[in-house]
């Protein structure tokens, strides 16, 4: 039982603090968030300097070896000022996919130039019919003579507006497996839209897109591989979560302290006292739901999805109580877009919304034979 | 006369009667709006308001003598009701319901003579100026100053907020300070401004809906004449405070929120899930069920405070909780609607990237959350309701 | 549109208020809790004198031929005070069963005694395995050549220990019938139970019992009268239901009025003061939702179903608040058995669990044609 | 060193040194009531008490130089988890973990002397006298009386409630005033007395869950030694106030809860509905659900706090939910299981009417609102994080 951060992990945790308070507040976010790409190439490749984008890759394929849990401490300070660079979409869905999937020479490939920050990529994994499970997938993939053809349509591809390799599931044969798709080839057409939270995603079509051999990513079980990632998203949403809903709380007392009301500070008042209180609670609880899916999130399948599912649901809960308790605690000023309390009101619900929703890991986590389990005293 | 559930036979024609008027009435662009539940700009707003007071209802609580329709309580409920199942475009109230009224009850002769009937054609457009950066809940504090230029005019200085589509409005309805150093409550006024009066800006401002609704409306040495003061001069708080009686019992929007609970059911029919329509599915079945009888019940206080009022009652205990319930459904309406189309929650104002009738809801999430915060926050209706309802100590 | 009550309703609920204040304060229901019988065989009497135990009944049966509305208004006083006697087992379960199932013979039987308060009822038709669907009924009656033999067990008969016949569901040739059982006949066994909220039920063991033809109470639907008979019950519990959360809420906010701590009265503070409010608008909720339910007993089945199920389902959330809240907001003094509030709890305990539990009424709610209906204004 | 969720090899040696010492050592008769969930006698809880005792672990946080094992935060809370899981009695706390730590702390040589030894064999039982009728979230305005009769007694008059099971106490520890008419928080000592000195009489009072736990204590002129103050005179407040801090990370029941629940589980496996095991029933399942994840979120929160205290950090945010959530999630598991077990929850003390496991469920569901309101009520708790951990004004 040891949740103390290593020396490497808290002068990480310390470089990504001053990266969001000095060089992202939220300023930089509305600044970027009606463009046409939505966040910064310069950025990214500054975090490509920094090593962010090799963490939780081997260092076989070039990446740094941390374990999951490091790139949580990012994303949980990425999400206390809405940072928009494509880190999920790119590093933790796509990148985790090439790796779990792919070849030594398909990552050095497709990963190499990712973490040197001269690409980014995405995980076309979403369709219309799929609710909030990855499997449920209509895109087919053919054999031809010398490769395979792709056709179907994904939906809400993360980054996939911009991405310069798209990650595509398909079946092939009735199994899922996954290529890699070059935007520009025949056959492919995107739609950038944006999103409740600014961001930007695709809409995508394949019409008898034409991939060769060596796009194919020929891991055993590609179906394993697009669940464990699936998995990894949850875990980085909800790592991003506990970091917004720790923003929120903060902007929210610091406003009970200062404004005025009926000649005292409205944060005397009881009720937004106690308010304040229940916010933070679930802030608490999310926080230690999450560390458990962070550590379990390279973990077993078992421990893995009892974990992630418990910490999203809970993420859902808890992000959805506290944005919109800090916005009526906020009063009318939250209703604008110039507070920035709504931001994140919005950011949560993309975070709820994606990799699961709280009915879909409730009802995985009630399926799961720890669920079932007699003794209460399984291992957390 | 036993208790009973139904409208009279009168009632139900008069039901019928607005039924069947309302579709060929709403424009084609208004219906198709209505249909997929996008808001409707200001224009679509006051081309709608023309079109009612053609029918002589677009302001059904205004007596005969200003050119009302002379309805009972029932027949205006009853008309509202079948405008909001209908989908139609909610009036802007500033004029018709906020200061018409106020104008009845407290404006002299001249005032009720030069504004009602350009309220009630919509030939002019109003909007209210209450709040103030420093001024929200705790109204009282108000500090938009109103000075006496000692030519029968006032030099109004200072900040409104939250002036609600006053880029659209041609007057505003104000309370100001009128004299300094007293007990907040006094000194303040309640003055009609023209919005073209030199000095009077407005910014508007994006709401949390990603819409134009709120703006700030600014004043720099706007002259007003003294005579646009309404009620006793340094005594407008009492005016205002007239205001928070008017058509409480129409204000838990059970007809609004009975449309979104019904469209939130169409969706989950719509939306299909490996076991079926999601409307089948048992979770999503429960919530639904969960929030439709608690807006059933809530319907029904509605019916009797609307009973009680048919009859010349004060507003019972079952009043006060209409606007407090009411606020709260609807915002769990659009809560489940969100859930109900998953991913497709996530578009932001894009054109045709999901059906029609998906394509406002995100934005009517976000700006719904507004419902709990205006016209007297929840907390503020709890604070009255414990005090003079309950009877709880200060 | 309208909910006056008429002079004569008027008067009855003030007779009924006046008695229940005067005559049955709590302080009664604390005497006779631990009795084996648990209520007062006197007042029963004095209830009929009252003409009380007539108000549903038609007048071709000695009835007043009152509406359910009628029997909505006393047993919402009654729940003030937990008035302790059988009314609910006996008058609307026993007595309507025997009225809309039975001959005009049966009635001047059975229920002639009862409505003149010589006699008391009950109704069994709860089993092991019934959870809360009343037809869920394993209890067979087989005919024999000069009547029935009825077998099986009951569980939880209100009333059941003291009443003088019981009316008992059984399967007759797979169908749903009634029978009118006499609690001294061979084979009978009935074991007195007390119930949390102190009143008694029996626990009913029927061992090849030897019914009259004339003991059959011959509709052509019984299982028709059986649910609605169920539904009496649940409008019954809801009445009965506001009653006791009005009497808690009063209480509540007297106490809050009077405790002092800190040097102020403990309705001071305005965390205690929302949580009143918040009990009050349930107290609201669920009395608007009884309306409907005591109007809509008499009704058609459909409009029966949706405004009895909406308010059994708005009273289980309701009470429990409301009485939980009550406990919390007496603190130490709410988890003694001296306080009130705790007999309310139980009680609210009880009615929350008879005549189908909150899950119970929104499946059935969802289940009726007329929450699928696509237009919004359906009648209420 | 990686974070890491497992014990070390070390303590997980110890937890199956517990779990598999528990069986042998726990007496058939309560094996049978730990079994089945019903409450024990405190006959029972003085047994179990021995028997710990004699295995060394019935005090686990004491230091060794007054007995105790010498045990490391981890697995102090391992041993409790154990215990609670195994649903062995819960100890009376009011001499272990309340007078015991503050004997070490203020008492003198010749008190620790005295009373430690048999706190800890179990030869006398103690009792807790703070509340009173008018002292209860606000203990300061406590009113009993000890007055000095200049002959080295106090002679001590008044009444206590809540004194927990005073009827089988030996000795009881109490807030009394010695010194009248200062800040309220003043003049108050902490007064050890003997329950069979003249004039301390018990009346023991139902709960509302149907048992004796409760009573009032009443002084009439009991004459206690003033060698039984601990801590200084006067002094008392600084006492009690330091025993607040102890042991807060224990204090979310989370094997109670984990226990509960998964007889919430045993218990919907069992019971039949048409389409199969309750259990498998969608609505249910996911309330189940609800309530797991939300316990196991509380889980490692307790995880997180005990990890924090095995580095001897002071509690950090995390412990200051514990109790708060621990109490209400202990609650909805006992709402849960009369929801599921249905009719049968109406038993109230019938013997052989409902199964064995069912039995004790209403009166612990009645009984267990009180997890909200004793040791400082939810609302108390909440003051105290929006003031110290918040900072929220006063």
């Amino acid at each position: 039982m040891h949740f103390e951060l290593s020396e490497e992990q808290r002068m990480l945790r310390q470089t990504v603090s001053n990266f969001v308070r000095k060089d992202s507040p939220v300023e930089r976010f509305r600044k970027l968030r009606d463009g046409e790409l939505g966040y910064d190439r310069g950025v990214w490749r500054k975090m490509a300097e920094l090593g962010w984008l090799a963490l939780p890759f081997a260092e076989s394929i070039g990446g740094l070896g941390f374990p999951f849990v490091d790139v949580g401490l990012l994303l949980e300070q990425f999400g206390t000022t809405l940072v928009a660079e494509p880190y999920l979409a790119s590093v933790v869905l796509a990148g985790k996919a090439i790796e779990l999937a792919g070849t030594p020479e398909q990552a050095e490939r497709w990963l190499a130039p990712m973490i040197a920050g001269e690409t980014t990529l995405a995980l076309a994994y979403q369709e219309a019919e799929s609710g909030h499970a990855p499997e449920r997938c209509d895109c087919v993939a053919t054999r031809t003579a010398d490769g395979f053809r792709l056709h179907g349509q994904k939906r809400w591809v993360l980054n996939g507006h911009a991405a310069d390799w798209l990650v595509v599931s398909a079946r092939l044969g009735g199994e899922i497996a996954l290529f890699v798709v070059d935007p520009a080839a025949s056959g492919v057409s995107r739609r950038s839209v944006q999103m409740i939270d600014f961001r930007r995603a695709a809409m995508l079509d394949l019409d008898n897109v034409v991939v060769a051999a060596d796009q194919h990513l020929p891991a055993e079980d590609a179906a394993a591989v697009l669940e464990h990632v699936y998995d990894y998203g949850a875990a980085a949403a909800i790592a991003e979560g506990v970091g917004l809903m720790d923003a929120v709380l903060r902007m929210t007392v610091e406003y009970l302290k200062t404004r005025e009301q009926f000649g005292q500070k409205i944060g005397a008042f009881q009720v937004l006292q106690h308010r304040a209180v229940e916010m933070f609670v679930e802030c608490e609880l999310t926080r230690s739901a999450s560390i458990r899916a962070l550590i379990r999130a390279d973990d077993d399948p078992l421990l893995r999805r009892t974990a992630v599912s418990a910490a999203k649901a809970q993420l859902a809960r808890g992000a959805r109580w506290v944005t919109q308790q800090a916005i009526q605690l906020h009063g009318g000023i939250g209703i604008t877009d110039e507070a920035d309390v709504g931001l994140y009101l919005k950011r949560a619900v993309v975070l709820n919304t994606l990799f699961g929703d709280e009915d879909y890991h409730l009802v995985r986590f009630a399926s799961l034979p720890t669920f079932a389990a007699e003794r209460p005293d399984q291992p957390v | 006369m036993t208790m009973d559930l139904s409208f009279s036979a009168e009632h139900l024609a008069f039901r019928r009667e607005v039924r069947e008027w309302i579709p060929g009435a709403l424009p084609p662009h208004l219906a198709q709006k209505a249909k997929t539940g996008q808001g409707f700009s200001m224009d679509e707003v006051m081309e709608w308001h023309k079109i009612l007071h053609r029918r002589g209802w677009v302001a059904p609580h205004w007596p005969t003598q200003y050119g009302g329709p002379g309805f009972d309580a029932t027949r205006r409920f009853i008309l509202s009701e079948e405008l909001e199942l209908a989908g139609a475009p909610t009036l802007s109230p500033f004029g018709l319901s906020m200061v018409g009224p106020l104008l009845m009850q407290f404006g002299n002769e001249a005032q009720k003579a030069r504004f009602l009937p350009t309220i009630l054609t919509g030939e002019e457009v109003w909007c209210q100026g209450y709040s103030e950066p420093n001024a929200g809940s705790d109204l009282a504090s108000l500090m938009v100053r109103a000075e006496d230029d000692g030519a029968g005019n006032f030099i109004v200085n200072g900040q409104k907020t939250w002036t609600t589509y006053a880029q659209y409005a041609d007057w505003i309805f104000c309370l100001v300070r009128t004299r300094i150093g007293e007990k907040k409550q006094q000194g303040i006024s309640f003055l009609l401004i023209d919005m073209k009066t030199p000095g009077v800006s407005v910014r508007p401002n994006l709401t949390i809906g990603g819409t134009h609704a709120f703006c700030d409306t600014f004043f720099e040495n706007a002259v007003v004449p003294q005579e646009n003061v309404v009620g006793p001069l340094h005594g407008g708080w009492t005016v205002a405070k007239a205001l928070l009686g008017h058509e409480r019992t129409l204000i838990a929007a059970v007809g609004t929120s009975r449309r979104a609970l019904a469209g939130v059911k169409a969706l989950c029919r719509s939306v299909h899930t490996p076991s079926g329509a999601l409307l089948d599915d048992p979770l999503m079945r429960a919530k639904i069920a969960r929030l439709d009888v608690r807006l059933q019940a809530l319907q029904m206080a509605n019916y009797r405070a609307l009973a009680g009022a048919e009859l010349g009652r004060a507003p019972g205990p079952e009043s006060s909780i209409l606007k407090l319930v009411g606020s709260e459904i609807l915002q769990q309406c659009f809560e489940l609607a969100m859930e109900a189309i998953g991913h497709n929650g996530l578009s932001w104002f894009n054109e045709g990237v999901v059906p029609d009738e998906q394509q406002g809801i995100p934005s009517s999430f976000c700006y719904l959350r507004a419902t709990t915060i205006y016209g007297g926050s929840n907390e503020i209706q709890k604070n009255i309701i414990a005090k003079w309802i309950l009877g709880l100590p200060a």
